[in-house]
C-alpha cells in the first residue's frame, strides 16, 4: 500500500501497462511534456504530443485500434470531447459492427471533467451519459485513487473503446493504492457501505458526498447503504437490483444534469426489475439543466450536497410503503 | 478474383474498368427494375479507382468511402459478395450489417470503410502510425472526395500525418460535385492538390480519367510514400457522370457539362487508344463484355440467391 | 385541410415563415438545390447550398442567431451532427449563460434519423437523448405531418436552439394539414388515444405502433391510453404523469437505444413524481444497446413491434397490484 | 475607458499597452500571492492585441479567446469589471459565470468569446453573415492563435468566408506555442499566413511585437475587407513570455528562446523608440506608469470588494 492522488494513480497505471504491452501507446495535445517521465520510459514513438485538433486525435487512436496498436489518448477536458464525437461515437463505436465484426477497437479516451478548478462550462460538463446512450463504447467514472489505477489497467486491456472521465475535484485527493498489478475489472460496482434502510447509489466525486450523507443519516438511526457504480457501462445491473431489493429505497446522484442522465438509467432500471421491492419513490439528485457555472460558490452549488441527501432519504423513510395484494 | 495490381497491362486495365463499369450498370438495372437500395456509382471514375490501386501491393491498406465499387473490385473484391452487402445478405462482406455505404473487406487490405464524408482522412493515420510503429512493411492509401476535402478533418489528417511522416498516399477523387453540389459552389480553387503544400507535402494533379496516367502517377507517389516514410496528395481530376446517387435523378445536373465529359469517359478513351494501336478490334472488346457481363450477372445471382442475416445477428458484433 | 407529407409540410412551414419574417434564412448542404421552390421564393441569400462541412454550417447558424438572424440549418442525417457537437453543445447551448444572458440563439437544426431506408449505422442513429442531456437547446420529434408543420414554425419563433428530428419512416406517410398559420406549441404532448388502463408513451414513428398495440388491446378488452411527446425537451411532465396517475401503468417505447434514452427519463420522472399510482413496473421498449443494421430485416426488427408493446401491456395488466398502506 | 482606436497615437498605444501588461501582472501578483483562479495572460503580446483594435470601427466586431485581456482592454473594457469576472464576481462582464476564459462585453462589440480553441473561428461566419444580410455596416475580427489555426474548424471556416464573402478580418496571433506544445511540434510551416491561398484568400505576416506595424498592417487589412467585403488572413509574429497560463511553470519553457525574444518585447522595443526620438523621457514614462497602475489598483478594489452571484443565479440564463 502506497499513499498517491489520481493523477499519480493514472501515472501508475499507464507506465505499468505500456512496461507490459508495446502495443500500448499515449497521445495528446501536451502529454509528452506533461508526462515527462513516460516520455524518459518510453520514448518519443510511444509518448506523443499532438497539434491541436481532437478530431484527428481521436480517429487516428481508432484507425491504430484496429490495425494492432492499444492507444490511450488524451483530450485535456470532456468538452473537448464535442470536436472528436464522429471518431469516437461513428467510428470507434460503430465500425465493428457495420463491418460484420471485422475490426476491434481497443483504446482508452481520457477527459477531465467535474467542479473544482472555476474553469466554466466549456471546460466542464459532465457528458458521460452520451457514451453510455451511444453502443459500441464503455464508460469508466473512478471515485478513489485504487480504483483510477485499477479501472485504468483494465480499461487499456480491455478489446473495446472506453471513455475514462477523471473527476476533477478528485484529482489531487490522496488514498491508499495497492503496490503492482491491481486490475479492478470493468463492470463491477463497489459496495462503500453497507446498509438496510436506503440506498444511495453515485459515482465519482458524490460518492463522497454519499457516504458523508449515510454518516449524518445514521446519527439519525437510518441505515444507508452507499453503491459507487465506476463502471457506467455496462452497468453492474445485479449490484444495483440487490441493494434496492434489500433496502426498498433508492436515492440516485450525480454531478451531471438530470436529463437522461446515468440517474435516469438506474431508476428506470429500479422501476422496471425491482418494482415489487420499492417502499417509495426512487429519488434523484442531480445537477441542474444549465451550463456549470465558473464562480466558486455558484459551481460548488451545482453538485449535490450531502445534506439534501440525507434529507431525500429521509422523506423516503417517512413515505408510506405500499403493501402488495 | 485476382488484384489488379498483379498484372497492370493496358488490357487488363481496361478489362477491370469494364467489370466496374459492369457492377455499377447492374445496380443501375436493378433501380430501373424497381425499388432497391440507394447506391453511390462511380460510372466515369473507373479509371481514377483502377489506375491507383493497380500501384499498389498486397501489404498496403486501402480506405474508402461510399463510391468504393471500383476500388474494391480493383482490389480484387468478389462482386457476389459486395451484391450480397449492397442487398443486406448474410453472405456480404460485412454480414448485411454495412449495406453499401461501409463495405470492408479486411481480407483485401480493405479497412475501416466509412460513409462519414470525412471518416477516412480521420483513421488513415491510425493506420499508417500502426504499420509504422509495429515495423509492418507497405503504405496506407486513403480515397476521399473532393467534398470531403472541404471538412475540418482533411486539415488535421493531412497535418498529422506530415507532422509524425506517416506513410499515407492520399487520393482525392476530384469528380466536380459533392452529392447535390457542384464544386465550384464549395470552394474558389479549382484544384485541391496545392492545398498540400501548407502541410510541407508534395502533391500532383493527373487526369483521372486516363488510367495508365494515373497508374503512372499513382506509382510514382507510392514509390516516394514507400521511399520517405511521409504522405503524399495525388489529386484525380474526373468526373461524376450519374446523379448522386441511384435512382438517378439528372434534374439538378449541368447538361452542357456532361456534354463536355462524355469523350473523356475512361473506357471509351482507352478502348480508343488501343483500337488505334491494334491492340483490340471490336471482336475481342464484345469477348470482354461478354466475360466481364458474366461474372457480373452470377455475381447478381449469388447475391439474389443468398439469405438474409439470422435475426440473432441484431445484437451481435457491437462489443469485442 | 389539405394531404401532405411530412417534407411537404416541412417545406410549407419553411416557405410560410422564411415569408413571415426576413430574418429567417435556410442553409445546408445542397438545400437550395434541394429546394428549388424556396430558392426561387427568396433567392440566393437566404436558400444556400453550404461547402461540405458540419461544423462551420452550425458555427455559422449559432454566430449569425446571436447577431440578428434566426438560421434554419440542415444537416441531412443525425450521425452527421458528430461533427457540429462543439458548435451546437458548446456554443449555442451554452453561450447565452456563458455570458451572462448577453446573447440568444433562435436557430433551427434539422436531421433525419430511423429506420425506413436501410442507409445503416452512419446515417440512422437516434440521438435526440443527447440534446435531451445538454443544456441550453430544445428537442422536438413529430409524429404526423401536421405536427411537422406545425411544430417547425413554432420551433422558428423559438428563441433558443431546436433540434428538429425528422424520423425518416415517416417522411412520405401523408396526413391532414391545417392551411395557414397553425402553430404548435413547444413542450405540449399530445394524447392521442384515451384510455384507462395502461398508458402507452413515444414519440415521433413508434406513435403509430403504440396506436396499432392499443388496438390490439381493446379487442383483448384492454384500454390503453397514447401519448405522444412531441417535444422532447421541454417534457410535458403535466401531461405524462395525468395519463399515469389515471392509468397507474407505464409502457414507454422509442427506436433509439434503452440506456440513458429518453424512455429512462420518462421512467424516472413517473417513478418519483407518480410512485404512488403506479399499479405495475414502469417497461421500456427500446431500440438495442446497437448501431443500426442496413439490411432491411433486421433495421426493422431494431424497432420496438406492436406485437411486444401489447404482450407487455398485457403482463402489466397480470401484475398483482400494491395496495398502499 | 475608451477604445483606444479613438486616438491611435504612439504614445497612447504605448500607454495602453502598458495598461495591458498592469493588468496580466496584476494577475500574476495575485498567484504569487497564493491561490488564485488560472488565468492565460498575453505577456509579450500586447503589441498584437492593441495594434489590431487600434484599427477597428465602433460598429466592427471582434471574436476573441482564451487570452483575451489585451483584446477587451484595447477595445474599453473596465478592468474592474474584467477582474470581477475573473475572480467569479456578479459585477463582471458575464456575471461571474463565465470567469477568466470567456468573456464577452457586447456593449463593446466583444462578442462570442469561447475558450473552446476554434470557437471563435466556428462563430465568425455567422456574425458577419448577420452584418451583411441585415445591411448593417462594420467587419468582424477574429483572434485565434496558432494552436486554433491546427483545428479543422480553421480549414471550415475560412473555406465558407471566401466562398460566401463574409467580412471577417482574421487575426492569427503566432505566439510560438499551443499550450503546452511547440509550434514547431504542430505544424511543418512556420508561418499561417500562407495557408489563406488555399481559399482564394489574401493574407500577409506582420511583425506583431511592433506595435505601429500592426496597426498599419491592420488598418490597411480592415480597409481592404470593408471595400470589397470579402476575408484576409492577418498573422501577428509574436511571442508568448509566459507559461500557457498561471501560475507561471517555466519548467517546459525554453530558455534560448525566451532570451531571444526579450529585446523583442513590445513596449520595451516602443518605449526606446520614442525615447530616442524624445517623444518620452524617464520622467514620463513613470507617469505612465504610475497612471496604469492606479487604474489597475482600483480596479482591483472594485472586484474584490464585489460580492459573489447569489445562488438564484444558478440556473438563469440558460434559456431565452
Ligand atoms: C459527414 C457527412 N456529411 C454529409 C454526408 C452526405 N453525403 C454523402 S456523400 C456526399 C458528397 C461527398 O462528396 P465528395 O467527398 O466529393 O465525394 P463524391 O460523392 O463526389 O464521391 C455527402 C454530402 C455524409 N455522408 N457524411
Ligand atoms: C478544443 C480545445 N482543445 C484544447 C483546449 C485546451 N487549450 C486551451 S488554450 C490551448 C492552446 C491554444 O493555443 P493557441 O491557439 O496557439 O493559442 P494561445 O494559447 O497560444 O494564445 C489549449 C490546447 C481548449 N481550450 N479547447
Ligand atoms: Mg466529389
Ligand atoms: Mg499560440
Amino acid at each position: 500500500m502506497t499513499q498517491m492522488n489520481a493523477f499519480e494513480a493514472i501515472g501508475h497505471a499507464l507506465a505499468e501497462e505500456m512496461a507490459r504491452d508495446p502495443r500500448v501507446l499515449l497521445f495528446g495535445e501536451g502529454v509528452a511534456t506533461k508526462q515527462k517521465q513516460l516520455l524518459e520510459a518510453f520514448g518519443p514513438a510511444r509518448v506523443r504530443n499532438t497539434p491541436l485538433a481532437e478530431g484527428i486525435i481521436a480517429g487516428t487512436a481508432a484507425g491504430a485500434a484496429a490495425s494492432g496498436l492499444r492507444p490511450v489518448v488524451d483530450l485535456l477536458f470532456s468538452p473537448f470531447l464535442c470536436f472528436a464525437m464522429d471518431e469516437i461515437v461513428n467510428s470507434a463505436g460503430k465500425l465493428r459492427y457495420i463491418s460484420g465484426g471485422q475490426f476491434e477497437f481497443p483504446m482508452v479516451v481520457m477527459a477531465l471533467t467535474g467542479g473544482g478548478w472555476t474553469v466554466g462550462a466549456q471546460h466542464n460538463h459532465n457528458l458521460e451519459a452520451w457514451f453510455v446512450h451511444a453502443p459500441g463504447l464503455k464508460v469508466v467514472m473512478p471515485s478513489t485513487p485504487s480504483d483510477f489505477k485499477g479501472l485504468l489497467k483494465a480499461a487499456i486491456r480491455d478489446d473495446n473503446p472506453v471513455l475514462f472521465f477523471t473527476d476533477i475535484g478528485l484529482t489531487f485527493a490522496p488514498g491508499e493504492v495497492e503496490e503492482g498489478d491491481e486490475i479492478v475489472p470493468l463492470g463491477q460496482a463497489a459496495v462503500r457501505r453497507e446498509g438496510t434502510d436506503v440506498t444511495l447509489i453515485s459515482y465519482a466525486k458524490t460518492v463522497h458526498t454519499c457516504l458523508q450523507a449515510a454518516e449524518s443519516l445514521a446519527e439519525q438511526g437510518v441505515s444507508a447503504e452507499v453503491l459507487d457504480l465506476r463502471t457506467l457501462k455496462p452497468l453492474d445491473e445485479a449490484t444495483i437490483l440487490a441493494s434496492v431489493r434489500r433496502t426498498g429505497r433508492l436515492v440516485v446522484v450525480h454531478e451531471a444534469s438530470r436529463l437522461c442522465g446515468v440517474g435516469a438509467e438506474i431508476a428506470a432500471l429500479v422501476s422496471e426489475k425491482a418494482f415489487d421491492a420499492l417502499k417509495a419513490p426512487v429519488v434523484r439528485l442531480t445537477g441542474p439543466d444549465a451550463p456549470v457555472p465558473s464562480s466558486y460558490p455558484l459551481e460548488q452549488a451545482f453538485i449535490p450536497q450531502a445534506d439534501a441527501i440525507a434529507a431525500a432519504a429521509l422523506r423516503l423513510m417517512q413515505t408510506p410503503e405500499p403493501v402488495p395484494a | 478474383m485476382t488484384p489488379i495490381s498483379q498484372d497492370p497491362n493496358p488490357l487488363a486495365l481496361l478489362e477491370r474498368m469494364m467489370l466496374v463499369r459492369a457492377y455499377e450498370r447492374k445496380l443501375i438495372g436493378f433501380h430501373e427494375a424497381g425499388q432497391f437500395p440507394n447506391v453511390c456509382t462511380s460510372v466515369g471514375q473507373e479509371a481514377a479507382g483502377v489506375g491507383v490501386v493497380a500501384a499498389l501491393r498486397p501489404e498496403d491498406r486501402i480506405l474508402t468511402n461510399h463510391r468504393s465499387a471500383g476500388h474494391l473490385l480493383a482490389r480484387g473484391a468478389d462482386p457476389g459478395r459486395m451484391l450480397a452487402e449492397v442487398m443486406g445478405r448474410a453472405t456480404g462482406y460485412c454480414k448485411g450489417k454495412s449495406g453499401t455505404l461501409h463495405i470492408s473487406a479486411k481480407e483485401l487490405g480493405v479497412v475501416l470503410t466509412s460513409t462519414i464524408v470525412g471518416g477516412e482522412l480521420s483513421l488513415a493515420p491510425g493506420v499508417a502510425l500502426a504499420k509504422a510503429q509495429l515495423g509492418e512493411p507497405g503504405i496506407v492509401v486513403c480515397f476521399f472526395g473532393d467534398g470531403a476535402a472541404c471538412e475540418g478533418i482533411f486539415h488535421e489528417s493531412l497535418n498529422l500525418a506530415s507532422v509524425w511522416n506517416l506513410p499515407v498516399l492520399y487520393v482525392c477523387e476530384n469528380n466536380q460535385w459533392q452529392a447535390y453540389v457542384r464544386r465550384k459552389e464549395a470552394m474558389l480553387a479549382e484544384r485541391i492538390a496545392p492545398w498540400a503544400a501548407s502541410y510541407g507535402m508534395e502533391s500532383r494533379t493527373v487526369d483521372g480519367n486516363d488510367v495508365e496516367a494515373v497508374l503512372e502517377a499513382a506509382a510514382a507517389a507510392a514509390a516516394q510514400v514507400r521511399e520517405t516514410g511521409r504522405p503524399y496528395l495525388l489529386e484525380t481530376w474526373t468526373y461524376r457522370q450519374r446523379s448522386h446517387m441511384e435512382p438517378h435523378d439528372p434534374s439538378y445536373l449541368v447538361p452542357e457539362e456532361l456534354a463536355a465529359w462524355a469523350p473523356k469517359d475512361p473506357i471509351l478513351r482507352l478502348t480508343t487508344k488501343l483500337k488505334a494501336a491494334g491492340l483490340v478490334d471490336d471482336a475481342a472488346l464484345e469477348a470482354l463484355e461478354a466475360r466481364v457481363a458474366g461474372v457480373i450477372d452470377d455475381a447478381a445471382a449469388f447475391a439474389q440467391a443468398s439469405p438474409f442475416p439470422d435475426f440473432s445477428e441484431l445484437a451481435t458484433d457491437v462489443y469485442a
